[in-house]
């Protein structure tokens, strides 16, 4: 019935899967979960204070990946939701969020997060589409360059699914002297922002943080009863290896 | 206006050090051009240590029989052509020189991948080189096949249900020798896939990595882009087979196969700037040092 | 013999019209980048025009369930008309559902029954060399995987800090690493710009 | 709350979690079966349609684009000479296309002088940009940066053939600091991603604002 070498797999996708929708569901009755808070939040909160007060925008950009496929996708939902973050962050302590995307295919969500901070702020009169621009087809790096040089943002946001952005954009807000929040789940990419970045979302943290800083206690359990997968992990290693010294085939079972 | 009168009160000529931890972007920039431009003009020819990885997939092609069919992909965008095109070309010369092996291009990538294919075909010239390689019995190219990840993972389950047509429109059936032969992606025994920059979670290359390598255990080699190739190296050898490191590792190949071609070309540059970076690296932490020596107290020292 | 194509020409001053941002930011780049923006805009328009007649009207009689997804897709134009802007989220609510749907279990496989499989191997060899390797990587990642645990800080400071720093230091290591393969991949990029200029544009013959 | 706004609110994420648990039930499903061939022959079609789905949104992302610059031009705002070279370069390519779309003569031959020549000289610079990066960004500040230094150093090393030719060792220390140390890190961050991806898909299917926002 199921392929063959898919077993455990499947198993271990749907009981995840279950343990992470019980623990969210758990939240709604008061049972929420202790979490580390993350430093480039706190980067992010630094950055839009600096931006007030030198009475420079903000840059937004969602990383030049942002396509509606695979893994790339799933990136791109974590940074739209570090973008309705940022979006409050910039409504509440009055700062002007300029946002760059790539790809139109996300220009309903973009929009949609660009503006929540906005309203629920209470400052949609601060709205304004022209912040928000396209740079179709390969023209991201290039027209995002631009963009830091000519607006001259306090601080300069690129997380998401970076392709080769990384460097583009994190050495010209260094030369503007931008505060620099990279963040990247694509680990090829992640040491070049961890080079060029002030403040780093490393790995699964850009997938966490949206819900962190929402503070919300039910994004707040879906990310910490992640941790029941981490401890499978680190059981698993030690026990592994216990297994494999009494002589058991223990590769061999976890991949059936 | 005061506060002009404060900052000259307070500017002092910084230390050498200082300065020199402080420079602008420009003069780095310029001996880097220099040093990337002098050995075009001035080659130093140094020869290239040839690693395990290049030996392997050379004895791989050599073990090759003829009825074998070999997967080989182009799925790199065409900015990145410079970094992939020297490795697939080695590689593409060696496979056609083998008698009987079959080879299905493909790309994933982009619709701009098919030129870079088109590049390849104009430097490997199949027509003029290896005149006894027939299309359709020796080689077929089936195109751009768009979808991502998903594509090139259902292309790995059953591959003519994917790509019913080559790039000519002409039906796969018409080919028996591919048609008959190959039935799922593990009847591929090699599979080359060239879109390495994309990542182990690139829609591509991950999707080569998911199926030819998790899933069907085929002979997987990349032909790799340097600067994503440590984050393939946690597959490698049991998943991947093989990786050819961008313009170094095509230059190795090209020694093994006894020839000079654009990947031995870019191999000086290549050492001559490391260097200076190198250089570049280790003279600022000396600098740095000293200068922190300096800026303590002087009774502390 | 300098170049008469005026191809050759537009190619090699838009190059040199990025590279001089390098140097300084000046009004060279804004130009090559308006004319990008604008291009590459009207470029991908074809290529969208030609997707949605090639694989969606094109392929409706062989596969009449296509016009699901055309049907849906045009649902984004909505998101011209404010009022109506919320329809133009259900396109994108889909393409989600499929990227998950195509990503999540091939992940466990890839993220995490695959490390599992590749660590777990015997440190009891009679090859030394081998058997360090083993531990080494038994224990950097588990050391890896205890840094990035969310609930608890135990294993970040305090007495059981040492593993999150060991942890820590193993993903410096491979950040660096990373790093360092970073500029042969751009070098090479440069460098064959260059070739281009010179051999193509200025007809300068190499030595190489 | 009337139910319209709840359907309004909420008909994408119906969507979403439709697709995702159909797909995620295909998946491993052999198909041997009769409910392993429906399942899979659905898979393979629903996942072809991305394409087809992304394909209109350029239009928007045109719409926008034009719409931006126009707008700037007849309010001749700060550099709109620039917004009206764009639109000239984007008039142009869009006539070009009708002459065989995006692979027609014309069109190749903008791509391949106009568009490749800024992505390729995009690539270029970034070896500058890197080389500054390096030189800010290394300095032997504390032990974890020192780390980062070495390791860098030794594939910086690696990746210049000459270093290899003179000291055949560093290949070896090179190659077996990517086997191990670094391969061991990447694969603990590869568990938290697999994870993280997980909870993502749970917020984005049941969370009460959209997509974890």
């Amino acid at each position: 019935m199921i392929k063959p070498g898919w077993m455990l797999d499947t198993l271990i996708f749907w009981v995840l899967f279950a343990t992470i929708t019980v623990a969210a569901i758990l939240a709604r009755r008061g049972k929420v979960l202790r979490i580390r808070w993350l430093p480039a939040l706190e980067g992010i909160k630094d950055g839009v204070g600096r931006a007030v007060e030198m009475n420079q925008p903000v840059h937004f950009s969602p990383g030049a990946g942002t396509m509606l496929s695979g893994d790339w996708a799933t990136q791109t939902v974590a940074a739209i939701s570090i973008l309705a973050y940022v979006s409050r962050l910039c409504a509440k302590y009055g700062a002007r969020l300029l946002v760059s995307y790539p790809y139109a295919e996300w220009l309903p969500l973009i929009e949609e997060a660009y503006k929540s901070g906005f309203i629920l702020e209470g400052r949609s009169e601060r709205i304004n589409p022209a912040d928000l621009r396209p740079y179709l087809g390969g023209s991201f790096n290039v027209g995002v360059m631009r963009r830091l040089l000519d607006e001259k943002p306090a601080t300069v946001i690129n997380v998401g699914p970076i392709i080769w952005d990384s460097v583009d954009i994190g050495e010209t807000a260094k030369r503007i002297g931008a505060i620099m929040i990279g963040g990247t789940a694509r680990l090829l990419q992640l040491p070049y922002v961890v080079l060029t970045s002030d403040y780093v979302f490393i790995g699964e943290e850009l997938y966490a943080a949206g819900a962190v800083a929402s503070g919300d206690p039910f994004q707040i359990n879906t990310v910490g009863s992640q941790d029941v997968g981490k401890y499978f992990v680190l059981v698993m290693l030690v026990l592994g290896i216990i297994l494999l010294a009494l002589g058991l085939p223990i590769n061999a079972w976890l991949s059936i | 206006m005061e506060l002009r009168g404060e900052r000259d009160m307070s500017r002092k000529k910084p230390r050498w050090t200082t300065r020199l931890l402080n420079l602008d972007n420009p003069p780095i920039y310029a001996i880097l051009l220099i040093f990337m431009i002098l050995p075009l003009f001035y080659p130093l020819n140094t020869p290239v240590p040839v690693t395990a990885m290049a030996i392997d997939l050379y004895n791989k092609i050599e073990s090759l029989k003829p009825g074998d069919v070999v997967l080989l992909d182009f799925s790199w965008s065409y900015s990145f052509k410079i970094l992939h095109e020297a490795g697939h070309v080695a590689v593409l010369r060696h496979l056609l020189s083998k008698p009987g092996v079959k080879i299905v291009m493909v790309c994933f990538m982009g619709a701009d991948s098919e030129l870079s294919w088109r590049d390849v075909m104009a430097i490997v010239d199949i027509e003029k080189n290896y005149p006894d390689k027939k299309y359709g019995k020796d080689w077929i190219w089936l195109g751009y096949i768009p979808g991502g990840e998903a594509t090139v993972l259902a292309f790995a389950d059953n591959p003519w249900a994917i790509a019913p047509k080559d790039k000519y429109g002409t039906p796969i059936e018409q080919y028996p020798d591919f048609y008959n032969a190959v039935k799922t992606g593990a009847d591929f025994a090699l599979v080359i896939e060239g879109g390495g920059h994309g990542g182990v979670n690139g829609h591509v290359t991950g999707g080569f990595l998911k199926s030819y390598g998790l899933k069907y255990h085929c002979w997987l080699a990349y032909n790799m882009d340097p600067s994503v190739i440590a984050e393939f190296y946690p597959y490698y050898p049991t998943i991947i087979k093989s990786m050819l490191n961008g313009n170094a590792g095509a230059a190795e190949y090209e020694r093994l196969l006894n020839m000079r071609g654009a990947g031995s070309v870019m191999v000086d540059a290549l050492s001559m700037t490391h260097l200076y970076v190198i250089a570049l690296i280790v003279l600022t932490n000396i600098v740095y040092l000293y200068d922190k020596y300096l800026s303590k107290p002087r009774s502390s020292r | 013999m300098v170049s008469t194509d005026p191809g050759i020409w537009i190619y090699s001053l838009l190059v040199l019209a990025v590279y001089s941002f390098v140097f300084k930011h000046n009004p060279a780049f804004r130009v090559a980048q308006a004319i990008v923006v604008g291009g590459s805009a009207g470029y991908t328009l074809w290529v969208s025009i030609e997707y949605i007649q090639r694989l969606g009207i094109g392929r409706v009689s062989a596969d009449p369930y296509v016009l699901v997804p055309l049907i849906i897709g045009a649902l984004y134009l909505f998101q011209i008309y404010p009022r109506l802007s919320w329809l133009s989220r259900i396109p994108v609510g889909m393409a989600i559902g499929i990227a998950y749907g195509t990503v999540l279990i091939p992940g466990i496989a890839a993220y995490i029954i695959a490390p599992l499989t590749q660590t777990i191997t015997p440190f009891w060899t009679p090859n030394p060399l081998a058997n360090f390797n083993a531990i080494l990587n038994l224990v950097l990642m588990f050391c890896g995987v205890a840094f990035f645990i969310f609930t608890t800080d135990k294993f970040v400071k305090g007495r059981y800090g040492f593993i999150g720093r060991i942890g820590r230091a193993g993903l410096m290591v491979a950040f660096g690493a990373a790093c360092g393969t970073l500029l042969g991949a751009k070098v090479t990029s440069a460098i064959g710009n260059i070739i281009d200029l010179l051999t193509k544009w200025l007809g300068i013959r190499l030595a190489i | 709350m009337s139910i319209f706004t709840t359907i309004r609110r909420n008909i994408d994420r119906a969507f979403l979690t439709f697709f995702m648990l159909f797909l995620l039930i295909a998946y491993p499903l052999a198909p041997t079966t009769d409910f392993g061939k429906f399942m899979t022959s659905w898979y393979t079609k629903i996942t072809g349609w991305i394409t087809v789905l992304g394909a209109w949104a350029i239009m928007i992302g045109v719409f926008a684009l034009v719409r931006n610059n126009l707008k700037n031009i007849y309010k001749r705002a700060e550099g709109w000479y620039y917004d009206a070279v764009t639109i000239v370069s984007f008039v142009i390519f869009v006539v070009a296309g009708f002459m065989g779309g995006s692979t027609g003569p014309i069109m190749t031959w903008l791509t391949t002088n106009v568009t490749r020549a800024v992505s390729t000289a995009l690539l270029g610079i970034e070896a500058f940009l890197a080389t500054s990066a390096y030189y800010r960004a290394y300095r032997l500040k504390t032990l974890d940066a020192a780390i980062l230094l070495i390791s860098s150093l030794i594939v910086l090393m690696w990746m210049g053939p000459v270093f290899g030719y003179l000291f055949p060792q560093i290949n070896d220390l090179a190659v077996w600091l990517l086997l191990n140390p670094n391969s061991a890190a990447q694969r603990a961050m590869f568990v938290g991603i697999g994870l993280g991806l997980i909870a993502l898909a749970v917020r984005s299917m049941l969370g009460r604002e959209r997509y974890g926002a």
